[in-house]
């Protein structure tokens, strides 16, 4: 199994999490972060105190899936949230040992 | 609509101007020669005190209550720039007041304008201020108060019902053109319409003892200030347009506490503005007191009681704006209505209302975002007509039956046409204003801005920083 | 105990009887031919001006001062769902106080209750409102000021006394059963109560020129609002049970800032509560006014003052909650203790409901969720029997020794028989309340619900969308 | 500066030494023999009526009204110290006041102390409580109103005024350490300053008819309160030092919403403040009122104007900010200057705060964490001048020529010695008061406190618990 | 090493804490997350508009432990954190290069 | 490539940013997470109910930077976040399969 991580803009959530029901996820986790990187950030004033906020609001997406399901799943990702404008954000991939479906124990692709 | 930005340079202009008017108005006024000659200083202490904190109260409606109440919808990122319109309006606002909003208000009518409004005879406070003449100090008095408080009383007014316009295009506004629009729509909208209702000498105003086309009663600002910013809500929701994103994503009030805070701080402050709006410390001032608790309190059941009727549950949300939605209703009745026909009144308000703002928004899809029309344009209109169903000289005392239920169906006419002449007149000026600030400065901030959110966008802050 | 909803029918059923019983007494007042004829008009402006504003001070006790204070206190999953109980409350109580409340509290007595409860002549607000005659308007008057401003303000104490009990069964309570047990106790419990203490026939009351069994003082409601909202929330607590995971998990308050914010409120509100209760702005006003203050201040200090000799700090939620207590303590005595009483009076509040809010519920372990019994039970007990011991006349004027300090010992006596009669009554008919709704509407929530919290299983509403 | 605490029996040593003091006090005084006979009783209804209300409003400057302004500012893991210092400073401050605050103010002058502060009369509400002799009740006076009413108006701005010191310590100073330096403080600087300014016999007081010094105006405590506490706020930050990280890290306020509400709340209030300094409700006191709303709304202006120019935005926090400092400049003034020229201190007040604010802090560099210095200090020190400038009997009535623009330009530097010798006066105690207690107590927490945040530390609590 | 990530209901976390200190664990991860899977979501309503909230709060558990400590640390949470209501988790296993205390700079099981 | 999570102290995050900037780190993600470990809690009493936090809130940054980039980075973070005291946190490296930039859909070390 994979565990795809991905860091999107918050007002493409909805619109992922549709398309990915589409193609047939089950799950999705998702947790707010703040993300660093080429995007710009802004600068904020307050009295006399100016300085840049470099870490802006992202959402971060965490999908694990079977290993086929995989490719599907990031093209669909990237097809969602993409804009063009930087700061579309990441998608990572990492493998996954073993996933546990908590309330009946089902292990491996059953509990995905 | 043109989205961008027409650089800073404008903004600073306003300011600018704002300021060079203001001193020049401040040394143009030879403080102590003024005419409209108040001679008898009949004061009384209790009025004062009254209507003093009444003023209060009412400046409280707008910040922190529309504030909260305001805030509480928007989206968490927006959240500072509704803070920031109802403040920055309190200010910009009140100066325009003082240097011509209350004379073309309450000062004798401009030559020729034949009682549309006002003339300049109160201008930059001439004729407010007391004067220091050889026999000591003579104080201009409206009945038992200084003409100062009634102007400090009626100013706050003159505050709040722009500011309320601002819950029709939350969100998606540059702060330029909404400081631009309220000092507009103040100039050509509130004013002449306050002097048409409110004067002594208005077409429709109860007051006018001469002539009035018809007496309509609105004591406490039913027309005046529901109606108007109402309706121009309803204008600037459409001709704006959506918010990016409407009907397709959830937009839920990001801090409902603060929509609850600010509900209940305006029913407690609506008690100056209608109270307050006898100008005294007397019966009227108890009954009017009374029917705007009882209108708020059954303005709530009434939308509570739709909500378990159609979803079997209730909502914060929805006593909340049942209770404004109640107040609204009665601001025009409370001086002449009963406390019982208050409650009628405030239930069918909250019940319309919930109407107005689920089904008739959803019908026509506009983006009345705090609906600022579904709760003050339709309650105002809706209390108008009321008000003439249920006034009685039981509260009001005299003799003259009042309204239908007194035995004087015909003063039901008489409100249709003052709110809707009022309606008409402030969608018309609306649209204009609308157009002209929109291909000057324009109206919108640039898409990218409303993803981001206004504060940031904007105003360069966070409301929250949590972490 | 039942844990599963009864469905929306019975929810639906009581608004739509309520509805009912308003149209049906606003048709049947024949606003008209009022009985109890007041006839002279004595109003002083200045007590008009100053009981409306402090009858606004009290609502703001409810709205927003309790709403925030429990509202910080829950947690966050629960917070619309406090405040919607403080909000929909202020609504249905103002209906009942304007349906029947008020007549059954301040009426003469109904024939053959033996000073019981009053009788129906100021129902839905007959003989309140004013009549408008040949001889011109007639205004009924209660003292210096007009009977419905009395009506208005004592309306305020309707409303704000059962609010204070759902601090005991917050976060589990249906919406509904709420309701229901809140107007109930209103009429059963509240309306009796006020009545003996505070009408000119009741049985504890010092107005009560012909026949008193035991004269109490309770200048602003010691007695009625405290001591029976309080002992009631004990009752509550224990019939109702305790939150699921009470003990087991932590259930700190979500946003203290919330509950300090309640609490000066509170502090704010309270000088409209007690001060407003001299019915006019005389001395006597100052007097309960510099008490109230005094006594607040210095039971933030006692309560402090024990943390830090408990666990060497002192807390926010501490002084938040000895000044309450302190409040809570000195309501009955303001009018006639003197500040320096009111200081001692404060600190012991604040130090004693420590111990109850502390050591006594662990004692016992009941879950009175925010303490209600601890500060406004226990409080309103201490109050009631230290106003007999600091009464005096130095601050009431008149001649006749008061409290124990001012020579009368007995007067002690008098104080703990009217407080141990209400609260034994008030106890009696909360079980009997308690039992009859859990056994057709069901109390509490289902485990679910709880769970999830009432604000998403109940209203479908969150509190904070932050993200 | 030591940095680690004392323990805690430091504290418990203060609580104990404040209880004995006061149940000492309430025994030691004989209630019934107060000698300075006030006889007559003149009271005025209405004007106790509202200066009742302007009590009250001015307490809600302090608790919430400063509690969340400047509880916004901090980081959030400061936020309940923050209102824990509002709200503990209320209990104690009023205690304090009660023992002998009101007299070293307002007693006659203490033997040989030449005008420097009052005497013990009033020690404990001796002569200012009634009294009850053969003769019936008598109720000492101040004007129209009882002096218990102008003991607890005046305690408020006793409250007040150290409470806004704590913006230039905020987020690193041990809770004992502040309780002991306000208290100390407004023994030493705020009794003999105000006794100076507002007493009959003071230096500086215009009621002092036989032979003051130099007679300034200040109305309602321009150099009383906001030049005592701003100059006393910068000394504490010099002296205490930056907090740690200060222009390493940004500290952003950690909720801007309770900022802009805690300044909607000092706005409202702060007519209680200056109008509610008439003592009377009268014309004055609507002139007052007029005058402290002008100011505000152009102080808000202005550094909004100040923004724009130099950044080409506005932010929620300069309005408020500006909103603040108007109404810092226009207290000393508001009862003599007109409207027009209120309108153009508040402006200056803005701009010229907004200087301070930035430029003057940048340069050099020390941690006035929220400002007290920069509005209070700053705007105080303004509006003590403009007050020599535009002070004018047009307000006030009179027949002398009050200010510059009245003719009698001698009065700025009359108005310039009173606020120096006030400034100086107060930097020198604050700093002996701060070395003191740094070498007692030790002023700031640990480090690893100020890391982890003093609500945590200090008080084992946390603001916000949102998961 | 491996890396437990359990995703599991708010008013578990306590006793699963316990739980995992008791069978030997030295340190916890947590945060807060939103889960979107087969429970259902509810309905809110705010005047007008209605939507549905698939989103819903969880708490995510991060735990790090040596390779042998794995199966037990699994199970321990899926004892305590079961109620046997849809909604109740998931368990993820990955696999750890390294791990490293800022502290000390120790790495592998040491800085466990 | 390489998935760098460290848990660290709030009032580091700033200088850690600054100093994997300087070595080259192009993105960070930031999220705030609760850490139990060795770090005592702290007592928090409200009236009667006195219980322990054992949760205490830190920032958990993650960072996927190339193989060889690895080692530098962890040493960078260690240098930047250490203070000595218990609770300076830790460092977890996993292995990333898979990383796509969502803008450009670029691959791999491309992405970084
Ligand atoms: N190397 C990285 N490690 C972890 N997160 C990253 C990395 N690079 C970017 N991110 C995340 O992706 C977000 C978008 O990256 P950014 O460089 O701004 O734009 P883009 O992805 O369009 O090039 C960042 O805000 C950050 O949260
Ligand atoms: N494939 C998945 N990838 C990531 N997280 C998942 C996945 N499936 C479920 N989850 C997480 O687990 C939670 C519970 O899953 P759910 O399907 O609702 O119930 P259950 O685990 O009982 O079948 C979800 O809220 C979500 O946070
Ligand atoms: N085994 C672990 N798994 C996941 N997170 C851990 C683990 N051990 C520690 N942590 C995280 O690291 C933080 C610091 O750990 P702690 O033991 O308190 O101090 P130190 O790292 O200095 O030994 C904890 O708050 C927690 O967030």
């Amino acid at each position: 199994m994979k565990k795809i991580e991905a860091i999107v803009r918050h007002f493409k959530v909805e619109e992922i999490k549709e398309a990915l029901t589409e193609v047939g996820v089950k799950g999705i986790t998702a947790s707010e972060v703040r993300g660093f990187g080429r995007q710009k950030g802004h600068r904020e004033t307050f009295r006399g105190a100016e300085y840049t906020v470099d870490f802006l609001p992202k959402v971060k997406l965490e999908i694990v899936v079977s290993d086929d399901q995989e490719p599907k799943v990031v093209s669909t990702i990237i097809a969602a949230a993409q804009t063009g404008q930087i700061g579309d954000g990441k998608i990572f991939v990492t493998n996954i040992d073993e996933m546990i479906r908590i309330r009946t124990g089902e292990m491996g692709d059953e509990a995905v | 609509m043109t989205a961008q930005k027409k650089g800073p340079w404008s903004a600073r202009l306003t300011i600018i101007t704002i300021l060079a008017l203001m001193i020049g108005c401040s040394r143009s006024v030879p403080a102590n020669d003024v005419t409209p000659a108040p001679t008898t200083q009949p004061f009384v202490a209790a009025d004062i005190a009254f209507v003093l904190i009444a003023t209060a109260m009412v400046l409280a409606m707008a910040i922190p209550g529309l504030a909260l109440f305001y805030g509480g919808l928007v989206r968490r990122k927006n959240i500072l720039s509704i803070m920031m319109q109802c403040v920055s309006l309190t200010g910009l606002m009140s100066v325009i007041w003082l240097l011509y909003g209350y004379s073309l208000v309450f000062a004798p009518d401009l030559p020729y304008s034949f009682g549309f409004v006002g003339g300049f005879d109160f201008v930059a406070m001439s004729g407010v201020l007391p004067t220091n003449g050889e026999s000591g100090q003579t104080i201009p008095a409206v009945g038992t108060i200084p003409r100062m408080s009634h102007f400090m009383f009626q100013m706050m007014f003159f505050v709040i019902t722009p500011t309320l316009i601002c819950g029709a295009f939350a969100e998606r506004l540059r702060f330029a053109s909404v400081c631009w629009f309220s000092v507009l729509w103040g100039t050509f909208v509130y004013c002449p319409v306050a002097h048409w209702i409110w004067s002594d000498t208005g077409w429709f105003s109860e007051f006018n003892t001469t002539n009035p086309w018809c007496k309509a009663f609105d004591f406490a600002g039913g027309t005046v200030v529901h109606v108007t910013s109402g309706v121009s809500a309803l204008v600037c929701a459409i001709i704006i347009g959506n918010r990016l994103g409407f009907r397709q994503e959830p937009m839920p009030p990001h801090n409902l506490t603060y929509t609850a805070l600010g509900a209940m701080l305006l029913w407690l402050g609506w008690f100056g503005f209608n109270a307050g709006s006898a100008l005294a410390a007397n019966p009227l001032a108890v009954a009017a007191f009374t029917a705007t608790h009882m209108a708020a309190a059954s303005g709530l059941l009434g939308w509570s009681l739709m909500e378990w009727l159609s979803h079997g549950r209730v909502t914060l949300l929805g006593a909340c704006s049942g209770a404004v939605a109640g107040l609204v209703v009665i601001t025009p009745a409370c001086g002449t209505c009963s406390p019982l026909s208050a409650l009628l009144m405030g239930l069918m308000g909250g019940a319309v209302c919930y109407l107005a703002c689920t089904r008739l928004k959803n019908a026509f899809q506009y983006d009345d975002s705090l609906d600022a029309f579904g709760i003050h344009g339709v309650g105002g209109l809706l209390g108008a007509i009321l008000t003439g169903v249920f006034a009685t000289r039981m509260m009001k005392g005299g003799t003259e039956p009042l309204g239908l239920v007194d035995g004087n169906p015909e003063q039901i006419l008489y409100q249709v046409i003052a709110a809707l002449v009022t309606a008409l007149y402030a969608a018309f000026i609306s649209v204009i204003l609308l157009k002209i600030i929109d291909s000057s400065l324009g109206l919108r901030v640039s898409q990218q801005a409303e993803l981001q959110g206004l504060d940031i966008a904007e105003h360069g802050e966070e409301g929250y920083i949590f972490h």
